[in-house]
């Protein structure tokens, strides 16, 4: 009696060219690359990070305590007149990025189901071209744009004397995230099964009912990683948003017309004047920013996963 | 021709049907009769899906298409202008071949058309959603589990699942196109047992690929061949003494 | 390689017969095609401008060499001349006490004067005092009624922490580390110049190689913002542009360039691109 | 009836959802065009970026026979060339040892040893009749093109491409032909969930810790190309990955019942049939290399000259636009590199389009 | 049981068949008899097709699935350690149930297999390739087209086109998984055809859903139900006089 366990190893050893576990191994190799690059980025970024809250630090320990709590980001080389307060761009990056996200993606989504339900296949075409474009457009130019075009517009409404604000960074992101949410959200919606719509339709259901009632929602797994796309887009956008953020050293925004400081235009900024203690804080700020991202990357995934279930 | 003498539900008038520059059906004469299964055999791409999904204008839908001559449900034209294609709908309910429930509860399934048709009470969508499993024969499988997934249902409890579902808008006539091809032989025949029941309130026409079951199930059979209606009998005429010599051909298994 | 250099000092003897017109009567220099090699330079932005034509010229007359000039910020250039990264760096302030432990060579390249700018629908304000400068940048003053303008909110603009011209402004006009929270940072000369061209409540302060048509100049102590009134000392906001580096690192084509940097020629280069250059 | 008006509010949303989008692509193309359309011209696209000063010998000179106009240039008078005749000494002017013709535009800023400031057209003249036979020059071309941005461009590009996609393709690969479900699947997923995720800023930190500082690669096209070649890998592993996957299980089995080995079902089936998806992911790498500004700064350096080697500097066109924004305000020199860069995005798109349509043409069924 | 009296080219003892936890298979016992076409009916998922493949180890690719029991290749057990997959596949070949050439030329798809054996010559290539399609009876039909695409043939004669496929590494069995479910009738006629040709030189083992093509092609037939062989027999026997009662409840229809 034979018993014989069946698997991909197995039938491996099994081929006659010797050669094929070697090319294997270099396959295997190439894939941990992925894992080994993100283990570089994190221990070079965060070891770099955390040395101002070392004791060992040469520069003198920074309590990390009052770093990530702190309403006042005012750089020394003294560290005790030194001021690295980075809760206030915390505050200002969420609300950038919520704002950004509340604007942009009930638009994508409607965008999206018009365009791959309701629109003629001419505009459609035209249109989904346009958005591609859209997507392609280097940040700096968005930036560019903010600032000549919607931070005097701001300006012309606002209560405060300047528009470099909350406001401009929302508007600006929004425009950013948008391409990519609705490209893929058009994508999600357009792989729903026409077996739904045919069903919705003998019900006796319009186009526009059955894609707000039954295509969008069969969608939103691939409409949320959009959505996910978006939000690493909008937390991690620096180039566009320091041109128009208006980057304050402290100060909680309290209305969308205050200036904020995203964790993003803070590095982008001083990176290339910082030495020292001042750069580390940099890289420290950058942690907090990877950190952040990484974890809303799995809580969003977990949640994909438990949406696929239903 | 026929044996019954009930009153025709839906009367095809010399029916063409164009896909673009496609003929799919060649001056189709049919009526299907009240509380009668009518069955539609035929090789594959024969037209057979085709006109059933004339009868409750879900064609339309497809770009190109153009129909000439005429579909009266109750003696009236479906086709005629300012027809309320919704309502034609909800008179005419329609089962596809692959169960297709949508991606939510099976309460919300069900309760999907009442609540398009605009009724919002709770308590009158609960007894809809009732009924209508109960005319499916699914009540008792699924009472406990209203509100999980219906894609988590097996192959044939979905395809019942459908079947309430075209219940709950209390539709007259029933379309069903291949209900049973992708299920297992067990749900086929809960299914079959379903139609038999089904046809006591409604008026069912059935497209099936499957000789057995177009014999068990049906009362008329029509059987087409490209596009054209060969013959329209009863169906113990069609299966035992089919007077065209291509129906016999076909029933004989010649084709298939 | 001795006689390179001094090839380049000869060349650069001859007078500059006008200050004006600048001398091009030096003898057009031989180009000695002996020198060849690297020149690398990074720091400032506010030097990069001058740093390039200099680059430029001396490419011209040693056609072998290769320079480059990064523009990457006066800290980083400093670090970045210490570590070797690149042979020299230059800054647009003085050297820090914690630069000076790392042991390099300074040099001054030129100085540059900071103009303090206000957008040019703002009419009614030409003149602030230091005091009145200080006293908006620390946000003790923060409406221009109170020195005679409009009754608008001032917008205070600023470079990033680290730059050298902030840090060079900060100490001429003594508020440093005290810069009020409720100031807009602006990324580099330009980042500053649109957002003051763009807002007519903006004060901001830019090189003067910076200066244009699209922003207001105002006179300090009544005092013109001009090279004349920087070299007469009584302009009272500039700073020097420095060049630090470590002998070490040095290759022969970039101690020639050092050199070259002393030479007429290149004080006219310096002043073409708006600095001012030292005798 | 009541159905159709909360069809009718729908349909409006969306409509209105579609437009907006639509709108706001009009206006940042159309400011865009606006403000940098004016400095678009050849020059533009084929100038060096940064002004060259160099001086040019001339051979058997009899009068330059060229025509010039005064120009302002860095706040001083010059002579800029307005013509030249063909046949004219200008044209064999050498430089360097290498050939350097004049050309329009070119300014003047000596003549052997005379200044050209203030010099005025007649002055020139008179002088110009007295040139003759070896004469040296001293010119200035003037700067402000794009010509070795394009270049650096491309070859980042190039380069970027060259480290990124034999990693990603064999790593696609492995994950869709070799690998198991279990813990390594898990992570590498996970891992390269999270790449996508990290915000080119901090990729830009990372490639200046680690190749520009620590592997001592200075401000380098390789130290940006090494950075760019991480940034890419999740798009790039992610399509080439499902466009293995994609190949019909069909022609696995084809292949292995003629006896082939795993491997030569990978290199003659598989890969053959997935090229089309995997060029598409190449695109959008390409695409986001265009874009790409923050990992490039820290990484690659500004300078605006086309390097000679890859451990010299680079500046992309994005690079250059954004430090031209923040250096100089110059907004109508950033919008008209923006153009360029979108219209080089146009050509990876419709190459992608142009891809895709091929792509269904080799598989109809 | 047979009244042939050929020798077994392959042979099958006591073979369990699992997907994971799934047993597909269950203890099975057969012999494929040496140029005879021997044929596997049954339900679907009773296991054929899976049967068919444990005798290529084409199932191997299939993650998680596990063998007990033997399948013996000319009295060699194929599964023993070290046992040489790629030479057993080439000696036994198989046609699937979708036609599926590689989307190459034509001349390429059949000169696959002999390349990838190291046969490199092209005259000897393009003897094979003429010598495998006049073997499949497409010869005629494509000779002049060989540097077309394979997909733009017709699903008929792209099947015949795998068959070639297969025929080009010499195969001793050819294996083939419902190879006309695809096809039209026609289609369908000239595979059967090609099949009582092949069988002369060629041990050909075949699973159809087809009952009058498993009537018509076969030598010897095999039934299964739920992973069993319930009944194997020559064909004529099955048909005509099956010994289980199981086994006439689906030749009758009573299954499908
Ligand atoms: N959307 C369409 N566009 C163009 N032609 C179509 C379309 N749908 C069906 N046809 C064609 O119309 C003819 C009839 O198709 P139909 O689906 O009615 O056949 P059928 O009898 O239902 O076949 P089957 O048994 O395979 O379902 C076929 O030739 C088919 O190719
Ligand atoms: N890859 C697989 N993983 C798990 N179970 C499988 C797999 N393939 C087949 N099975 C199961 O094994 C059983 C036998 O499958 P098999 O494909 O052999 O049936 P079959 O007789 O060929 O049916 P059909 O006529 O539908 O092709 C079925 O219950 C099927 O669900
Ligand atoms: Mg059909
Ligand atoms: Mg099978």
């Amino acid at each position: 009696m034979l018993a014989y366990f069946c698997n991909f190893k197995d039938l491996n050893m099994r081929k006659t060219k010797k050669y094929e576990p070697l090319v294997e191994l270099i396959f295997r190799i190439s894939s941990v690359m992925t894992i080994v690059a993100v283990g570089f980025i994190v221990l070079f970024i965060i070891s770099k990070g955390v040395q101002p809250f070392l004791s060992s630090n040469k520069e003198g320990t920074y309590s990390f305590v009052k770093f990530i709590s702190g309403l006042e980001w005012r750089p020394n080389d003294d560290i005790n007149k030194a001021q690295y307060g980075i809760l206030y761009m915390i505050v200002g990056s969420l609300f950038a990025t919520g704002g950004a996200i509340i604007l942009g993606v009930p638009i994508s989504i409607f965008a999206a189901g018009y365009l791959s339900e309701l629109a003629n296949e001419k505009v459609k075409k035209i249109a989904k071209a346009g958005i591609m474009l859209l997507a392609g457009i280097p940040s700096v130019i968005y930036g560019v744009f903010g600032l000549g075009f919607i931070v005097p517009k701001i300006k012309e409404i606002s209560p405060m004397p300047q528009g470099q604000s909350l406001l401009a960074v929302i508007i600006v992101l929004t425009m950013m995230i948008l391409p990519t949410m609705i490209v893929i959200a058009e994508n999600a919606i357009a792989s729903v099964p026409s077996a739904y719509r045919n069903a919705s339709y003998a019900l006796g259901a319009s186009k526009v009912y059955t894609t707000i009632h039954v295509i969008i929602p069969a969608a939103r797994r691939g409409i949320l990683v959009g959505v996910i796309l978006g939000v690493g887009r909008a937390i991690g956008e620096a180039m566009a948003v320091v041109l128009i953020a208006g980057n304050v050293s402290g100060g909680i925004p309290t209305s969308l017309f205050e200036p904020i400081r995203p964790l993003t235009a803070n590095v982008v900024l001083e990176m290339s004047y910082a030495t020292g203690l001042h750069s580390e804080m940099l890289f420290a700020t950058g942690s907090i920013l990877m950190l952040f991202i990484i974890g809303i990357n799995l809580v969003l995934s977990r949640i994909i996963k438990r949406m696929g279930k239903y | 021709m026929s044996k019954t003498n009930k009153r025709p539900k839906i009367q095809i008038k010399n029916l063409d049907f164009y896909y673009s520059d496609f003929k799919a059906l060649k001056n189709v004469n049919l009526d299907i009769l009240e509380n009668k299964v009518t069955a539609f055999i035929g090789p594959s791409g024969c037209g057979k899906s085709t006109l059933l999904r004339t009868m409750n204008r879900i064609n339309d839908l497809i770009e190109g298409t153009r129909i000439e001559g005429k579909v009266l449900l109750d003696d009236e034209d479906i086709y005629q202008d300012n027809y309320n294609v919704t309502t034609l709908r909800t008179r005419v309910g329609m089962v596809f071949q692959k169960p297709n429930p949508f991606p939510m509860s099976i309460y919300e399934n069900i309760a999907y058309g009442p609540k398009l048709n605009g009724i919002k009470h709770k308590s009158q969508l609960d007894e809809i959603v009732e009924q209508s499993l109960r005319s499916a024969a699914l009540w008792g499988e699924v009472k406990d589990i209203l509100q999980s997934n219906a894609l988590s249902l097996s192959g044939g409890q979905q395809q019942r699942l459908c079947i309430s579902r075209a219940l709950a808008v209390s539709p007259e006539v029933l379309l069903m196109d291949e209900p049973t091809s992708a299920l297992d032989p067990i749900s086929t025949l809960k299914i079959e047992d379903l139609i038999a029941e089904l046809k006591k309130d409604y008026t069912i026409a059935i497209v099936t690929h499957n000789m057995q079951q177009g014999a068990r199930v049906s009362d008329k059979t029509a059987f087409f061949l490209l596009g054209e209606v060969i013959e329209f009998d009863d169906t113990d005429t069609i299966f035992s003494n089919p007077s065209n010599p291509k129906t016999e051909e076909y029933i004989t298994g010649k084709y298939s | 390689q001795k006689e390179t250099e001094t090839t380049v000092s000869d060349a650069t003897e001859a007078p500059a017969d006008n200050t004006e017109t600048a001398s091009d009567a030096t003898e057009a220099p031989e180009a000695p095609m002996s020198l060849s090699g690297e020149v690398t330079v990074s720091g400032s932005t506010s030097v990069e401008k001058i740093g390039i034509a200099l680059g430029d010229e001396f490419m011209a007359m040693y056609p072998d060499v290769k320079y480059t000039y990064q523009g990457i910020g006066s800290s980083a250039g400093v670090k970045n001349a210490n570590e070797g990264v690149t042979m020299l760096g230059t800054a647009s302030r003085n050297i820090k006490d914690s630069e000076k432990e790392w042991g390099m060579t300074e040099e001054v390249l030129a100085y540059d004067g900071i103009a303090v700018v206000v957008n040019p629908a703002n009419t009614a304000v030409s003149n602030l005092t230091m005091e009145e400068i200080q006293k908006i940048y620390l946000g003790e003053i923060t409406n221009w009624s109170q020195v005679g303008g409009e009754d608008t909110a001032i917008v205070v603009v600023s470079r990033e922490d680290g730059s050298g011209t902030r840090g060079a402004f900060e100490e001429l006009v003594e508020f440093e580390d005290s810069l009020t929270a409720d100031a807009l940072i602006s990324e580099g000369n330009g980042g500053v110049h649109a957002t003051v061209a763009e807002n007519e409540s903006a004060i901001g302060y830019i090189s003067f190689t910076y200066i244009d048509s699209a922003v207001k100049t105002v006179t300090v102590e009544g005092v013109e913002p001009t090279v004349e009134n920087v070299l007469a000392t009584t302009y009272p906001i500039s700073r020097p542009f420095m060049i630090v580096y470590h002998e070490a690192n040095l290759s022969d084509a970039a101690k020639a360039f050092l050199e070259f940097t002393k030479t007429d020629l290149a004080k006219e280069i310096i002043e073409e691109k708006g600095g001012i250059a030292i005798d | 009836m009541k159905a159709k008006t909360q069809d009718k509010v729908f349909k409006g949303i969306m409509l209105f959802c579609t437009v907006l989008v639509l709108s706001l692509l009009f206006l940042i193309l159309g400011f865009v065009l606006i403000k940098g359309i004016g400095l678009i011209d050849m020059h533009f696209l084929t100038g060096d970026f940064d002004a060259k000063t160099v001086y040019v010998d001339l051979q058997n000179v009899d009068g330059l026979n060229i025509e010039v106009a005064p120009i302002e240039y860095d706040t001083k008078d010059y002579l800029k060339i307005t013509s030249v005749e063909s046949g004219s000494s200008v044209l064999t002017g050498i430089s360097n040892g290498e050939s350097f013709p004049l050309k329009k535009g070119d300014i003047l800023r000596r003549i052997e040893d005379k200044n050209t400031v203030g010099m005025t057209v007649d002055e020139f003249n008179s002088l110009d009749s007295q040139l003759s036979g070896s004469i040296r020059l001293k010119v200035t071309r003037p700067g402000e093109g794009i010509f070795p941005l394009i270049i650096n461009t491309l070859s980042i590009i190039g380069l970027s491409l060259l480290i990124a996609l034999p990693v990603s393709l064999f790593s696609a690969i492995y994950l869709a032909e070799y690998a198991k479900k279990g813990k390594l699947l898990d992570l590498i997923r996970f891992t390269t969930s999270a790449l996508s995720g990290i915000p080119s800023i901090v990729f830009g930190l990372f490639g200046m810790l680690a190749f520009v500082t620590t592997l001592k690669l200075g401000f380098s096209m390789l130290s940006g190309a090494l950075t760019l070649s991480i940034v890419l890998l999740p798009t790039l592993i992610s399509q080439s990955e499902e466009a293995v996957r994609r190949v019909p299980l069909t022609f696995r089995e084809g292949s292995f019942a003629l006896g082939a080995t795993k491997l030569q079902t990978i290199f003659k089936v598989i890969l053959p049939n997935a090229l089309s998806g995997i060029v598409v992911g190449v695109l959008l790498s390409v695409g986001r290399i265009v874009a790409e500004s923050a990992a490039l700064v820290l990484t690659a350096g500004t300078v605006a000259l086309i390097p000679n080697t890859v451990f010299e500097s680079a500046s992309t066109l994005t690079v250059k636009a954004y430090t031209v924004a923040k250096e100089t305000g110059d907004i109508a020199l950033a919008c008209a590199m923006g153009i360029v860069t979108i219209v080089l995005i146009i050509v990876v798109n419709s190459a992608v389009g142009i891809i895709r349509k091929f792509d269904k043409m080799s598989k109809f069924k």
